[in-house]
């Protein structure tokens, strides 16, 4: 890939989509590129809704926060709502339906996966929903290369859920490859 | 609860920032319940809070609030009593705004015997900004400062509340709902400062750094581990290891500030 | 026996899903089983008949969510 | 009315201070005894209960500066005095009375810094940590006596503007006004003028208690106890006076508290002009070294001398627009001052190279003297 | 060496500074977690005990600046970090550690203030409490990082200046640059400078804790248990260490302390100019607005228009001459912030008129963006 | 007390400031010879202390002195330890110092059991500013701030701080010396936080105010009101009524701050 | 009188001076004149040295310091060193003999009273001697009227020690009459 | 008798006049009315003899101003 990517996460605290900005930034460094996370957080450190960012490019990154998103993840309603508007005429938005009903996009291409569901019921446990939707964001569009993300996921999760978090992207890749082949 | 609910609280702001399973939402109803039971005015009431998870309250009680900085509520609570000592005043904080950064007012406040009523929510973590071992993290804790354990003891409140000159000391926990509007209905009706620690739980991160389980297991073990003063005193000593003794834990009838205060304004205007 | 009983006997429990946020004290204190959670977490009354008005739910549920109705059986 | 109607008394600054809050009618005090502003608060021990008022003695000045915010939100009027250290703990909840919108008066009578410094040594060394002390946007007003008249009559103009603008009003002093003696003319009730709370008016249903009635800006405030049962905090909020984290309503609270003393400039600033019309030099200077800049001038038209005096008593916010009208007319101004040139900075960025701008800074507890003032007017001139 | 030589590592902005501080071979850090800074105690908690240093979370922020400095005295390198509530809170000891001169770190991770304010909102609020908080004359040393890069470059750079100039060094984040990740090179040992402890010669006789004995005027610094028994206290005080009343000791006291960080500007102030030569407009920018300043110059150029940057990296001392530089070239400056224009008053009063000074203030705990700042380009050019 | 002069004294800032008659130059020599008798290095020995009369006390002294700001002697002290634990620390407060503004960190040094000296000069007023009350200034009594008798009751501090945690706590008196220095001794025996109040006097503004007469009758006074735990356990209640009871009052062997943190050192070092 | 006087009090602590300066300012208020009195400390508030000013005139007084003293009154050893060239030309300089042996003017014209040993001795409390002092001071200078003198220090002294305070300055008045009267 | 101890006969208590304030606790505290004061109120020692070297004013002292020479009688 050779374009500047900027992504944004958007869902609710708890559903690890710091951790998982992150991961998808370690990956893009781990490819040699440049990338740039950034968050916002609620009132001190809980409640309300969460929001990860992150830019990969081949170059220095100026600026840190996105603006119109090439790649947009919603993981809640409130996210859905919030930030359905700030992408690009041909971004590309991923929905969880577990949370996201009725989505609507302006702009964009848009792709329906189950990410929460497919965690717990396939994966084991909601917590790698945040795993789950890696995988398929890299399934979309190869930002990251698939070595690279799954180095990135083992150095960050805790010791011992190794196999979960490999479960979780295989379920991941194997839930958007359905949705590109049914497309 | 929906009787009092509509009554006591600003409905509108629920529900509440605190996350799922926090026991402070338990604690809070209690706080209600007592406030109900000893019938106080509503517009004669102020609750003070200080910074923190639990010192987000006052927010959603229909009362005269007051969310200050963080350690001085009880600072500005003195303010608020003294200048009007018709108002009731009740102080809501936690473990870290009450007894760390806050912990020379609560000593002064008690030694100056102001009628203030302090609710202290315990959950033994700094809540609000992501699980730091706080003043009253037991001894080996794991939080986010303390990775290896915490080596620091924590405070005995309730005794050093007491030592600081309280006329009204009790402790209570999120499990025992009942006891615990009944400390704090005790600390309303005393005239003087009042101090009730509520054992409160945190189960995002004291709860998951310390592998407490789920919301409800940390609310069980409360249940296990708390013991009322009564019935400790017919424990031996091997029983009572480990507990934590609940109940009115301190109580004297001692000179209340504002009205030693009145008696100088009264002697001084007679002349 | 009047609508308000009938109800009552029918719903003991009511929860309010908007408030409820999953935590899962209520349906685990619950010594009758009475509650349990639905796929988000959030508690429903699943047996509501086996309900003894204890109260325990109502007492322990930090989000005002639970409102038991009538009297301690 | 003249001067023989009214009893003349020798008073010290401090106790002026003390008295003037009196006049204002002072309800609490609150206060953590410091060098040189201790007396402040013995007054009013013993004056304040003669009076109805309540006095404490807090355990620091962190607890003193919440006490008064605390006591005024139940509608009393209140003030805190200190110097240096203490004023420095107090920013933290002085910055919480300016966000929650809380009538009360802070006294710094100044002493020499930084740190513990000269406890007894005078200085002026504290004027922009009046301005920039406490974290964060946020205006401020203050107001800086140069007579023990001073005192009495600017402790009651601060109570004034601390309720007309719901806001924290900074007494600054020195250590030579606060301590010097001389005669104060007391006035008689009703002389002065003294603001009451604004509250909201009567019957007002749905009161919003930071919602700005009027093109004040300024929103009226109800008391605790009064039945209206509104929420305050320090965090930014909207008009209800609850928390949001909605960067627009943030924003724009920020924007209003500064806004509304913006404007009431007119009400808030305050300076006194010496024979500025044909004045080459214009001496700017504020507190005890005003007296020394009023002998200096005098001594220099003796001399012929075509020299000038702007006097801030308001020193925050800056007369700005009154210091670049002097600057337009003058060549030099010269601005004599107990610290290494505070107040000559904010002189030289409000004229905008318009007069060449020359600064005495005094950091050794000595009082710039009128020699001084004069050896540099024969410099510049 | 060559990049591909070094690991690059994907860090968070209060990570590299605690790991700048472990590389400048910190010994102690005593904190208090606040919002958004905690990262930086959570860091160290873990990484300090590794190291053979010591981490204690003190009871509040005013003993943890208190606790720093009294490490400090034993020869300890040594830091705090906090956020705007924090930082009033320490501003009485940060004065203390400038008169005692004691080498340490203050970190000061900046919110939305005033007040408890936005806690997880970023600003720049902090700038003029940065060199303004603590009470009395004062110099201050004041760097800003603008990328995670820098976050570790500077921390070590802030204890080297600490050790230097022995006095406190604060550096100013954002709550952008202390949360955001970017790829981080960690130096080899060595290939950064580290300054350690100046120290009194060995055999020292009569060692004198507070005379200088060169031109720099910063006495070298023996460590409590090195067998000098010496006296530090925070009022005024002569060379041995001792309280003075002597007006001319006090006032040389405060000269030599501002005179030591004048004396050593060249090493302390440091700017990044990007297409100043032929540029009309300049930004001048610091911490997280200066990326947005970047991308927008990179923008403004590919449309033609001459603009250039002049990042701040030190913000304290004021580079008051490199930006008078650029003000005699350049027709405007623009100086974006997120604060109600603190940098910009102190630009304004530095060109003395030279150039036309416009600000971009953002006060609602949004990031300036480029585009406000192309748009203000359009407007001034 | 010549030899001793010599070696543990900066003679030549002697006189100190002291007024005359003022106690805490007593305190200071029992100091001296506590110091003495532990046989403590005068090079590895650092006194800190506040801001108050009592804390100007380390200029006089010959060791590494500390003369910080008002009420933080034991937060800078708690630095110079844990940074350096091979040094004995010596804190010196006044009881405004120590008990008003600088109560919390008081407490949480106590709570920690750090290897701190800390030794409160408790003269009952703001000696410093003028005369102002202090938490420890008895109820009824006359200073500038009280003009009308202190309404506010004084802390018993040796109790306050062994409810907080400390180690070791006593309390001596400027009459009785060479208790005091006994007091002292063991204090810097103690390897964890020890505490020890010596009352002490301020002629020219607590005696005055209060007519307590000249310094030596205040001295007189401090014989008759003091007696000592052991004396006092062989009394009566009525005879011990108005009596203040000095000696050791608690004692309990307590893990210390600094070693508890060393094994953490030690942990992560053999890793 | 019509000059504008600037007098100079120096002593130690306890020494009572301030409010020397105060009662003669208060003087001179009764008598109608306008007054300025100013001080120094010691540390904080104790121990060394003591000095108070006051200033009194017919007009306004702009500068509240004293520079060269028109008149002064030494109570101590230091302050006699410390203070004795910072005089004019023409000033009056009263010494207490009793603290400051060997005066040495280099101005002025010098009055040597024993001041504090007739306050304790005359007078019967050293205590007073502060008000010996004022009745020289008046007694040589007639700044402020006896009348105002004796009733400021009567409103300035504590209930019960009126008789004393007269007697004091009895004790001065008679005391400086012998000086004059000997000269 | 060897010089010193005539000397500590004749002088057992030796005042430091340089830096006694005078206080008055000495000459109040002494059991045997050794010391007096002067006419500045410092002390002085009027009646060596009496002088039981019981050290109470040496103890307490407050300007370490008195040296009681020799031991304990
Ligand atoms: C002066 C200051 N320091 C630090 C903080 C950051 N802070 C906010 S809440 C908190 C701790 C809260 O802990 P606790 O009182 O136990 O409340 P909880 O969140 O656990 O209910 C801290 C340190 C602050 N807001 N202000
Ligand atoms: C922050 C601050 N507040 C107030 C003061 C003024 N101050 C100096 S000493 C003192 C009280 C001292 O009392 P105490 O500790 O009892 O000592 P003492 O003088 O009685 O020995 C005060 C209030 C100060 N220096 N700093
Ligand atoms: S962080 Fe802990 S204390 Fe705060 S709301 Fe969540 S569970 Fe409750
Ligand atoms: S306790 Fe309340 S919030 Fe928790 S699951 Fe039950 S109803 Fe929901
Ligand atoms: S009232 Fe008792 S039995 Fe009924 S649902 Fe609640 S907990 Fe279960
Ligand atoms: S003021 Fe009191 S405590 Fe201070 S030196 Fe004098 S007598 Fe002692
Ligand atoms: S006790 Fe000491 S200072 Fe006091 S009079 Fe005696 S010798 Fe002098
Ligand atoms: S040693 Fe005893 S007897 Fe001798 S002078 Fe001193 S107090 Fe008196
Ligand atoms: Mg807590
Ligand atoms: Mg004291």
């Amino acid at each position: 890939m050779d374009k500047e990517w900027e992504i944004r996460l958007g869902g609710t605290g708890g559903q690890g989509l710091i951790t998982g900005g992150i991961i998808l930034a370690e990956a893009a460094i781990l490819d040699g590129k440049v990338a740039v996370q950034s968050q916002s957080y609620g009132p001190e450190s809980r409640g309300g809704s969460s929001k990860a960012e992150v830019i990969i490019s081949n170059d220095e990154i100026d600026y840190m926060k996105v603006k119109d998103a090439d790649l947009l993840l919603v993981m809640s309603p409130e996210a859905a709502k919030k930030y359905k508007d700030e992408v690009k005429e041909d971004a590309i938005i991923i929905v969880d339906t577990t949370y996201v009903k009725d989505f609507e996009a302006t702009k964009g291409k848009v792709y329906e996966v189950k990410i929460s569901h497919l965690a717990r019921h396939e994966a084991g446990r909601e917590l790698v929903a945040n795993i789950v939707a890696l995988a398929v964001i890299v399934g979309v569009t190869n930002v990251v290369s698939r070595s690279a993300l799954e180095q990135a996921v083992l150095s960050r999760i805790p010791k011992g859920t190794e196999e979960l978090n490999k479960k979780a992207m295989a379920v991941g890749f194997k839930a958007i490859e359905e949705v590109l082949n049914a497309a | 609860m929906l009787a009092h609910l509509e009554k006591y609280f600003r409905t509108e702001r629920l529900p509440h920032i605190w996350c799922p399973g926090c026991a402070n939402g338990i604690i809070v109803k209690s706080l209600v319940e007592a406030i109900d039971k000893a019938g106080l005015d509503q517009d004669k009431t102020v609750i003070v809070s200080g910074i923190g998870c639990s010192s987000r309250a006052p927010g959603y009680l229909n009362f005269n609030t007051l969310h200050t900085t963080h350690g001085r509520a009880i600072a500005f609570a003195t303010g608020v009593k003294l200048a009007n000592p018709e108002l009731n005043v009740i102080v809501v904080t936690g473990d870290g705004d009450g007894t760390s950064i806050g912990g020379n007012h609560l000593i002064h406040g008690a030694r100056r015997n102001i009628d203030l009523t302090v609710l202290l929510f315990n959950n033994s973590i700094y809540g609000m900004t992501g699980g730091q071992y706080s003043p009253m993290s037991p001894q080996g804790a794991k939080a986010t400062t303390s990775p290896y354990g915490n080596i620091e003891r924590p405070f005995d409140i309730c005794n050093l509340v007491t030592a600081s000159g309280a006329s009204y000391v009790a402790r209570g926990n999120s499990y025992h709902t009942s006891q615990l509007t009944n400390l704090i209905y005790q600390g309303l009706q005393n005239k003087g400062f009042s101090f009730i620690e509520a054992i409160s739980t945190c189960p995002v991160y004291f709860g998951r750094k310390n592998k407490l389980g789920r919301p409800a297991d940390m609310l069980k073990m409360q249940k296990e581990f708390c013991i009322s003063k009564e019935a400790a005193e017919k424990m031996s000593a091997e029983e009572k290891a480990g507990k934590v003794i609940t109940g009115v834990l301190h109580y004297a009838e001692l000179p209340e500030y504002t009205e030693q205060y009145q008696k100088i304004v009264d002697k001084c205007q007679r002349r | 026996m009047s609508m308000n009983a009938v109800k009552e006997q029918l719903e003991p429990v009511v929860v309010n899903l908007a408030w409820c946020k999953g935590c899962g004290i209520c349906y685990s204190l619950c010594p009758t089983k009475v509650l349990s959670s639905n796929e988000l977490g959030k508690s429903i009354v699943s047996e509501p008949n086996k309900c003894t008005r204890c109260k325990i739910c109502e007492n322990h549920c930090p989000d005002y969510a639970i409102t038991v109705m009538g009297v301690k059986k | 009315m003249t001067v023989t109607d009214i009893k003349a008394k020798l008073m010290q600054g401090n106790q002026a201070c003390a008295e003037g809050a009196i006049y204002a009618g002072i309800n609490f005090y609150a206060g953590y005894p410091i060098t040189p502003s201790t007396e402040i608060a013995e007054v009013l021990a013993e004056r304040m209960p003669e009076e109805g008022g309540k006095f404490i003695q807090m355990e620091d000045e962190i607890a003193s500066m919440a006490a008064i915010v605390g006591a005024s939100l139940t509608g009393a009027k209140t003030m805190t005095a200190t110097s240096g250290p203490g004023f420095s703990l107090k920013q933290e909840n002085f910055g919480y009375g300016i966000v929650a919108e809380t009538p009360c008066v802070v006294v710094n009578v100044q002493r020499l810094g930084p740190s513990t410094g000269g406890p007894t040594a005078p200085a002026q060394g504290d004027m922009m940590q009046a301005r920039w002390g406490t974290h964060g946007d946020h205006p401020v007003i203050a107001l800086c006596p140069s007579t023990v008249q001073e005192c009495f009559d600017l402790t009651v103009k601060a109570f004034n503007l601390a309720e007309e603008f719901r806001t924290p009003v900074l007494l600054l002093l020195d250590e030579v006004i606060g301590h010097m003696r001389e005669r104060v003319f007391v006035p008689q009730p009703g002389e002065l003028e003294v603001v009451d709370r604004i509250k909201p008016e009567a019957g007002t249903q749905n009161y919003l208690a930071y919602q700005p009635v009027d093109s004040t800006l300024v929103p009226p405030m109800a008391s605790f106890g009064d039945g209206y049962r509104f929420h305050v905090t320090g965090l930014l909020h909207d008009e209800t006076g609850f928390p949001t984290n909605n960067s627009e309503v943030m924003g724009s609270l920020i924007e209003r508290l500064h806004q509304k003393i913006e404007r009431g400039r007119e009400k808030i600033v305050i300076v006194e002009e010496i024979d500025i019309d044909d004045a080459d030099v214009v001496i700017i200077a504020y507190g005890c070294v005003a007296r020394s800049a009023q002998k200096a001038q005098k001594m220099a038209r003796k001399k012929g001398q075509k020299v000038g005096i702007l006097r801030l008593i308001t020193v925050w916010p800056f007369p700005e627009e009154e210091v670049l009208r002097v600057a337009e007319k003058a060549k030099a101004l010269i601005v004599p001052e107990m610290n290494r040139g505070q107040i000559k900075d904010v002189v030289q960025s409000a004229v905008v190279g318009k007069a060449e701008v020359y600064g005495i800074g005094n950091v050794d507890g000595e009082m710039v003297s009128p020699c001084q003032i004069l050896a540099k007017i024969e410099e510049v001139l």
